[in-house]
């Protein structure tokens, strides 16, 4: 039979982001594929050579669009660990209250996101109010719906606003009301349900030979390998959570780790609303006006746990008032280039969209 | 009065009948835009909330198109790297005309944050005639649903003819887009 | 995790045992890096591997110009005993070449393929290394060295939007400003070295 | 992957119970807080079913701290160009604005801000030094024409008042406000002695402190010099002394003076200053100079300038104005004989600023290098007696005057003839000379408790210099200070004010002398009236005084420090009539060359006044000024391409006149 080309995206409903996925086809088999990145390529790692530390609050964000907030911490923690600045108290907590209502717009919108593939839109539109009632209440704190700008070297840039408290336990009370009904529209849904299940599996092995992170080794090893738990930044040492694991990996199993996680989210943003202690939330990294601020020589990597797995920063400052080199480990990389190159073939067309969706590949964290 | 030439009261030149018939397709088409569903940047999105019952674009008349040839709008969320762009000029010129794009966000006016980056382009209308920008970075999606009123009051006084002027100046576009991309077209392992 | 010190001295011993360390940083209770000589890269990395560190997180790579070397970095991560370690060896400006870890790590085929594009580092044993990959079409040096400007580069390509208004308002007789701008042009003039920041 | 998860029977049913939803309330935003009014406007005339359905409409309200267009007050504005320089995507542009007032402090200057660059991150607003830009609530903007997102903010978005959104906030400001502080000797141990009160900054405090300069330059243009002061605070950030050495001897040939003494008009007018406390630029020119080794002088001429044009100038004094001169006439190329009638070059810098502020190496360390470039300066020659100007002008071919203000000052009030009332001019050389230890202590006439008259940095200066003798001869010191400004309009510096009334001086504000009691030939105080205004309506100088209100101050001597007087009488009968003196000044044009005498100049205190810095923009004008007139007619002018490059940098620094800025008085 003739091998014909297809292409999943850029310009694709079922595809999440600017990127395309080319696939060989045999029938409705997947014979081979890879994916083209770069269509969302802005140079950050040159740009953040080219500006200051300060100047770099602004650039950052945009590295990955739907979870904006794990970069800014990223960069932030990274400069601290060489600075090795002490960021005051409450400032963590108020970074992990931001991280974890990131995590939860991550999430909605990848859960969401499934009705593109499965046709599902009440799904989506359910998903992505909620999702926008996050964005308000980011608007609320940092001044801005998507881009916040918000954890900055040193702490955060202001204190949370008066009664913002408040805001953040009624949307989270209304969401893990709403948490059944997203598994009754979604993962328990009996038509979804056929379409999703025992597809594109991740077997153990290929998580080791890819370097998967995230929900997708999660729901494969059957173990809590979240950096959270295992390398705690912030302040997650001092919150009770469960991570939700799985040996069993396919479409369904992932996405209910997702609502999992969307439920432990919730549970730590209590914990912190109720543990939060008041005080300063940000000191300044050096002395004299931003512009001059420097940063030691040095190397450090500050590993984050993002919604789609491991999401880091290497950065290597030489002592000046911009970093020297800043590396993004795309917590997507493994499994959007090579898990598609080397994990895909054999399975059917359809079920490419549903690979995209659920091992979370977010591409301007790929082409940077 | 001794002009006694008699002209017909009801016939109007082949001219006129168009336009009117543009006017009538005009008030439906501004009532029904279809909005190609490309992501092209960050801006996108705000766009899932415009579209989604929180802001409901569909009040509008306004609703995703997944293919290029159905979608009367070719929407810029945002920054366009090189490569986007080569995509995006083929996407344009697939849509059937008449056909509008919508900019969003600072990047298309003058380069945004990227405006010193390699990969980066800093004006869109040097290379496909935009019609509408809206400001901001990102846009809210309250300001994406007024640059969409505006370009249908556009559409309505009839100024927003950006496809008439790349037929016009389609050598100019043509230029300028092989200045920035060498090549429109490109050839290698991915495009065997 | 409370044995966090115990697995930092049995990654030192073990890199210790295996080759000879350049440098060596404690970058906090979680993280090391070793500099190592490059003919041991492939060593370090297989011997830390089979010790349980089977996850790349980062492989990348870093220019000094200065030096006149690329250096390039690999981060390991084990998830049982939390340590990240960064292994990082400088190879040669120019030509430079370092052989692929597909091998051990068939997780670095796009880093490597990636750390070529931006940096020109040649990667001998990755199959598709020369391919590109993020960029298309390019035609300048590799973007991510010190000695590429991308302004330059943004300039040359791609033309800044003239805006017909300036708003301002200005006067035939007043110099004021423009005396400012000389003299602080004069001024930088008479700067000398001075430690570059 | 052979054994298939069994998963939990998934229900239909469950689904369904969505359909609730179609009775709830719908969660979308109404149309009326979505569009504008023009666009609401729009859609209530295009749907012929929905007439005027979308009323009063109006985008949402945003949240407090939203992020909107920005919005610049003009009031507050300086035109600093911060905001402009932190921009990471260089979206904002300085324009001029030569419509605005020329005045120190600020610049001709405004934002323009490119919305086709903006990435509304608001570290424009938080690095703002005035507070003058924020940003609004408003965030809808769309336009079809992209030449329209260039916009100029001012208080208004689009004509409208609107509501503010992003303002700085102490957490959120990038600038740094607190200065770095300096150290001082206690006063308990500094009024032992004559030793310096400011410490001078060590290196890593001096980079803190050059580290809060935002480089705007609005203290440039209050400078009467204009000195390179962004840029060389900048070198020190670097560590890059050699550079800031040559910056600052490009316009100021005592740096090491000025950086003690200086009444520094650039703090005054500092852009940090106008919420913080300024940069000390003062004190960082001083690290400057303390920092360099007499090798690196070497550089700034970095060979010596042998006469290159044939023609010589005499100079009268040696006060900062004939130095000055002196260094730039000699930079250009002259030879130059300077005549001063002390034994010791200086002037004011030797015999009237007091050790403690400016202690001898600093002046020696100055004067050295204008003497190693080639001055002469012939001390003990008085001009007028040993040498007269007569014989001046034949000998040389110009002549600059520099003579300054050395005579004291009495006001003429019942007792003031007494011989224990003495005038600072007369009494500061002596402490001077003492504090050398070229002055016993016995041959000082200080008594035990002593009356200051005069709110000048001078009557501090006498005040503090009593209480140094006045300890050391009877062991405690009583000085009062009385001045006719209260100190809201008080003339003397805010450190001298807080150092002496650290060191203890009893301040009596506000008080006008009428008369000095004298008992049996002595003194026994001082009567002062209550002053009620110092000036009057239109700005003039004319105290009235409540004779109600009468103190005495009591005390054995008084000091009056009510200003100095011009010493003419070095000027020959001939040239008398030829020269103009008004209010104790010459006349002369803005380059102090004299009216109908060309061979003439004059700069410093009997020009222009009225402080050291002034008095070395006097004397670089006037070096040019006598460069011009000399250069043509000189016989002999090739130069080395090296001395015309000097003579080049030292005409392209020519000094324009200073603004003035406006005094913010922080104490209170």
């Amino acid at each position: 039979m003739k091998e014909m080309k297809l292409f999943l995206g850029p310009q694709h409903p079922g595809m999440h982001g600017n990127a395309s996925v080319h696939m060989f086809v045999d029938g409705d088999i997947i014979k081979r594929s890879y994916l083209l990145p770069g269509m969302l390529h802005r140079g950050f790692e040159k740009q953040m050579e080219r500006k200051l530390w300060v100047n770099n609050i602004s650039l950052i964000p945009r590295v990955c669009v739907p979870e904006p907030d794990i970069n800014e911490m990223s960069f932030a923690t990274a400069a601290e660990k060489i600075l090795k600045l002490e960021v005051p108290e409450r400032a963590h907590w108020i970074r992990m209250i931001i991280l974890e209502l990131a995590r939860i717009s991550a999430h909605l919108m990848a859960y969401g996101g499934l009705g593109g593939p499965t046709g599902n839109y009440t799904l989506m539109y359910h998903a992505h109010v909620d999702r926008n009632l996050i964005l308000d209440i980011f608007e609320k704190i940092t001044g801005a719906r998507v881009y916040h700008q918000y954890i900055v070297i040193g702490g955060v840039r202001q204190d949370l606003p008066d009664g913002i408290e408040e805001d953040i336990n009624v949307f989270i009370d209304d969401l893990e009301r709403r948490l059944v009904e997203y598994r009754d529209l979604g993962i328990d849904n009996a038509s979804i349900v056929k379409r999703i299940k025992d597809t594109i599996m991740l077997p153990e092995e290929v998580v080791w030979e890819l370097g998967v992170t995230g929900i997708g080794m999660r729901s494969a090893v059957n173990k809590p390998y979240d950096v959270r738990k295992v390398v705690p930044y912030a302040r997650y040492d001092q919150v009770e959570f469960e991570v939700p694991v799985s040996d069993y990996s396919d479409a369904r199993a992932r996405l209910d780790i997702k609502i999992k996680e969307i439920q432990q989210s919730i549970i730590i943003i209590r914990q912190c609303l109720a543990k939060m202690p008041e005080g300063p939330v940000r000191v300044k990294p050096d002395r004299g006006q931003s512009m001059r601020w420097t940063v030691p020589k040095g190397y450090a990597y500050a590993p984050i746990e993002s919604s789609r797995g491991e999401f880091g920063y290497y950065m290597v400052s030489n002592g000046g008032t911009s970093p020297w080199r800043v590396g993004v480990r795309g917590a997507s990389y493994p499994q959007g280039l090579l898990g598609i190159e080397k994990y895909l073939p054999g399975t059917r067309i359809d079920d490419a969209a549903l690979w995209v969706d659920t091992m979370g590949i977010c591409s301007p964290e790929i082409d940077r | 009065m001794l002009s006694t030439k008699f002209t017909p009261k009801n016939k109007m030149t082949k001219a006129e009948i168009d336009r009117k018939w543009w006017e009538v397709g005009d008030y439906f088409r501004r009532n029904s835009l279809w909005l190609l569903m490309y992501c092209t940047g960050c801006c996108a999105v705000e766009l899932p909330p415009s579209m989604t019952s929180a802001y409901d674009m569909e009040r509008l008349g306004m609703g995703p198109m997944a293919t290029p040839r159905q979608a009367d709008i070719l929407l810029v969320s945002g920054y366009l790297s090189l490569k986007t762009l080569r995509r995006l000029i083929y996407t344009y010129e697939q849509m059937s005309e008449p056909k509008y794009v919508v900019a969003l966000g600072s990047c298309p006016i003058n380069g945004g944050i990227y405006h010193d980056s390699h990969a980066v382009i800093n004006q869109l209308d040097q290379y496909i005639p935009v019609d509408v920008y809206v400001a901001g970075c990102m846009p809210n999606p309250e300001s994406v649903l007024n640059g969409f009123v505006d370009l249908m009051e556009g559409i309505k006084q009839k100024t927003m003819n950006g496809w008439k002027r790349y037929h016009d100046h389609f050598e100019w576009y043509k230029e300028n887009q092989k200045n920035s991309l060498g090549e429109v077209i490109v050839h290698d392992e991915f495009h065997q | 995790m409370t044995n966090s010190i115990n697995n930092l001295e049995l990654v030192k011993e073990l890199v210790s045992k295996t080759t000879t360390i350049l440098k060596e940083e404690n970058i906090d209770v979680q993280q090391l890096a070793f500099e190592v000589n490059t003919c041991d890269i492939h060593h370090v990395l297989s011997v830390l591997k089979s010790a349980g560190w089977k996850q790349l997180s980062y492989l990348s790579a870093v220019d000094w110009p200065d030096e006149n070397k690329f250096e390039v970095v690999y981060i390991l991560f084990n998830w049982d005993k939390p340590v990240y370690v960064q292994i990082r060896t400088k190879i040669d400006r120019e030509n430079p070449s370092i052989d692929s870890i597909l091998p051990i790590f068939p997780g670095a085929k796009y880093y490597e393929r990636e750390a070529h594009e931006f940096f020109g580092i040649a990667f001998p044993g990755n199959p598709d290394y020369e391919k590109q990959l993020i960029l298309e079409g390019w035609d300048d040096i590799p973007p991510l060295r010190k000695d590429f400007d991308p302004s330059a580069y943004s300039d040359r390509k791609f033309p800044s939007r003239e805006y017909p208004q300036d708003y301002s308002v200005t006067d035939e007789k007043n110099h004021s400003l423009e005396k400012r701008a000389e003299r602080k042009a004069r001024a930088e003039r008479l700067r000398t070295g001075g430690k570059k920041q | 992957m052979e054994e298939k998860k069994k998963y939990p029977k998934p229900s239909i049913f469950k689904p369904l119970r969505h359909l609730k939803y179609l009775f709830r309330k719908p969660v979308s935003h109404p149309l009326d807080t979505i569009f504008t009014e023009k666009n609401a406007e729009y859609l209530n005339k295009n749907n012929p079913f929905r007439k005027n359905k979308i009323k009063n409409s109006v985008p949402r309200t945003a949240p407090d701290n939203i992020r909107g267009f920005h919005v610049n007050d003009w009031e507050k504005c300086i035109g600093c160009g911060t905001c402009g320089e932190i921009c990471p995507t260089a979206a904002i542009e300085m324009v001029p604005r030569h419509d605005l007032p020329r005045v120190a402090g600020e610049l001709q200057q405004r934002p323009v801000i490119d919305y086709g660059r903006c990435c509304f991150c608001a570290l424009c607003v938080d690095t703002c030094t005035t507070g003058s830009l924020s940003m609004t609530k408003e965030y809808v903007f769309a336009d079809s024409n992209p030449d329209s997102f260039k916009l100029m903010p001012t208080e208004t978005w689009q004509d409208q008042e609107v509501e503010l959104g992003y303002q700085k906030t102490e957490v959120t400001d990038l600038l740094d406000l607190k200065r770095v502080e300096m150290e001082h000797i206690e006063p308990e141990e500094r009024i032992k002695s004559y030793i310096e009160v400011v410490r001078g900054y060590s290196k890593e405090f001096a980079k803190q402190e050059a580290a809060r300069c935002v480089e705007c330059g609005v203290c440039t243009a209050s400078c009467p010099v204009q000195m390179h002061i962004p840029q060389y605070i900048k070198a020190i950030w670097e560590d890059d002394i050699e550079g800031g050495l040559k910056q600052i001897y490009e316009t100021n040939p005592l740096p090491g003076v000025c950086g003690r003494v200086c009444t520094h008009n650039c703090e005054t007018s500092c852009a940090i200053a106008q919420r913080g406390e300024a940069i000390a630029i003062r004190w960082l020119k001083r690290y400057i100079i303390d920092s360099a080794p007499d090798e690196m002088y070497e550089k700034i001429f970095n060979e010596p300038v042998s006469e290159v044009i044939e023609a010589k100038v005499a100079i009268a004094g040696s006060g900062p104005a004939s130095l000055s001169t002196a260094y730039y006439l000699r930079g250009l190329g002259y030879h130059v004989d300077v005549f001063e009638e002390k034994n010791r070059p200086g002037g004011v810098m030797s015999y009237g600023a007091p050790q403690y502020r400016i202690p001898d190496y600093a002046v020696e360390k100055d004067i050295n290098f204008i003497k190693k470039i080639g001055v002469n300066i012939h001390t003990n020659t008085r001009v007028g007696t040993d040498i007269t100007l007569e014989e001046l002008e034949k000998k040389y071919d110009a002549v600059f005057l520099g003579t300054g203000f050395f005579a004291a000052r009495k006001l003429n009030i019942p007792g003031s003839d007494h011989p224990d009332v003495m005038g600072a001019m007369d009494f500061l050389p002596i402490t001077r000379d003492f504090a050398r230890g070229a002055i016993k202590l016995d041959e000082i006439n200080v008594k035990k408790s002593v009356v200051v008259v005069g709110g000048g940095d001078v009557a501090f200066d006498v005040a503090r210099n009593c209480i140094r003798i006045q300890l050391e001869k009877y062991g405690k010191a009583d000085v009062k200070l009385t001045s006719l400004e209260t100190l809201d309009i008080l003339p003397g510096s805010d450190d001298e004010y807080i150092e002496g009334k650290e060191e203890g001086i009893q301040f009596f504000l506000g008080n006008g002398p009428q008369e000095i009691v004298v008992k049996n030939g002595k003194i026994k105080g001082l009567r002062v009236w209550k002053c009620t205004r110092v000036f009057d309506e239109e700005g003039r100088f004319n105290p009235t005084f409540d004779s109600e209100q009468e103190t005495l101050l009591e005390g054995e001597q008084v000091f009056f420090s009510v200003g100095q007087a011009p010493d003419y009488t070095f000027i020959p009968e001939s040239l008398k009539d030829k020269v103009t003196i008004e209010r104790g000044k010459v006349k002369a044009n803005k380059d102090g060359q004299v009216e109908g005498l060309d061979w003439l100049f004059v700069g410093g205190d009997i020009f222009r006044g009225p402080d050291i810095i002034t008095a070395v923009s006097d004397g670089h004008r006037a070096a040019v000024a006598i460069d011009d007139y000399l250069y043509t007619n000189a016989k002999k002018k090739e130069q080395s391409e090296y001395v015309k490059e000097i003579r080049e940098a030292i005409r392209f620094n020519n000094p324009d006149l200073a603004l003035k800025p406006t005094r913010k008085r922080t104490l209170n």
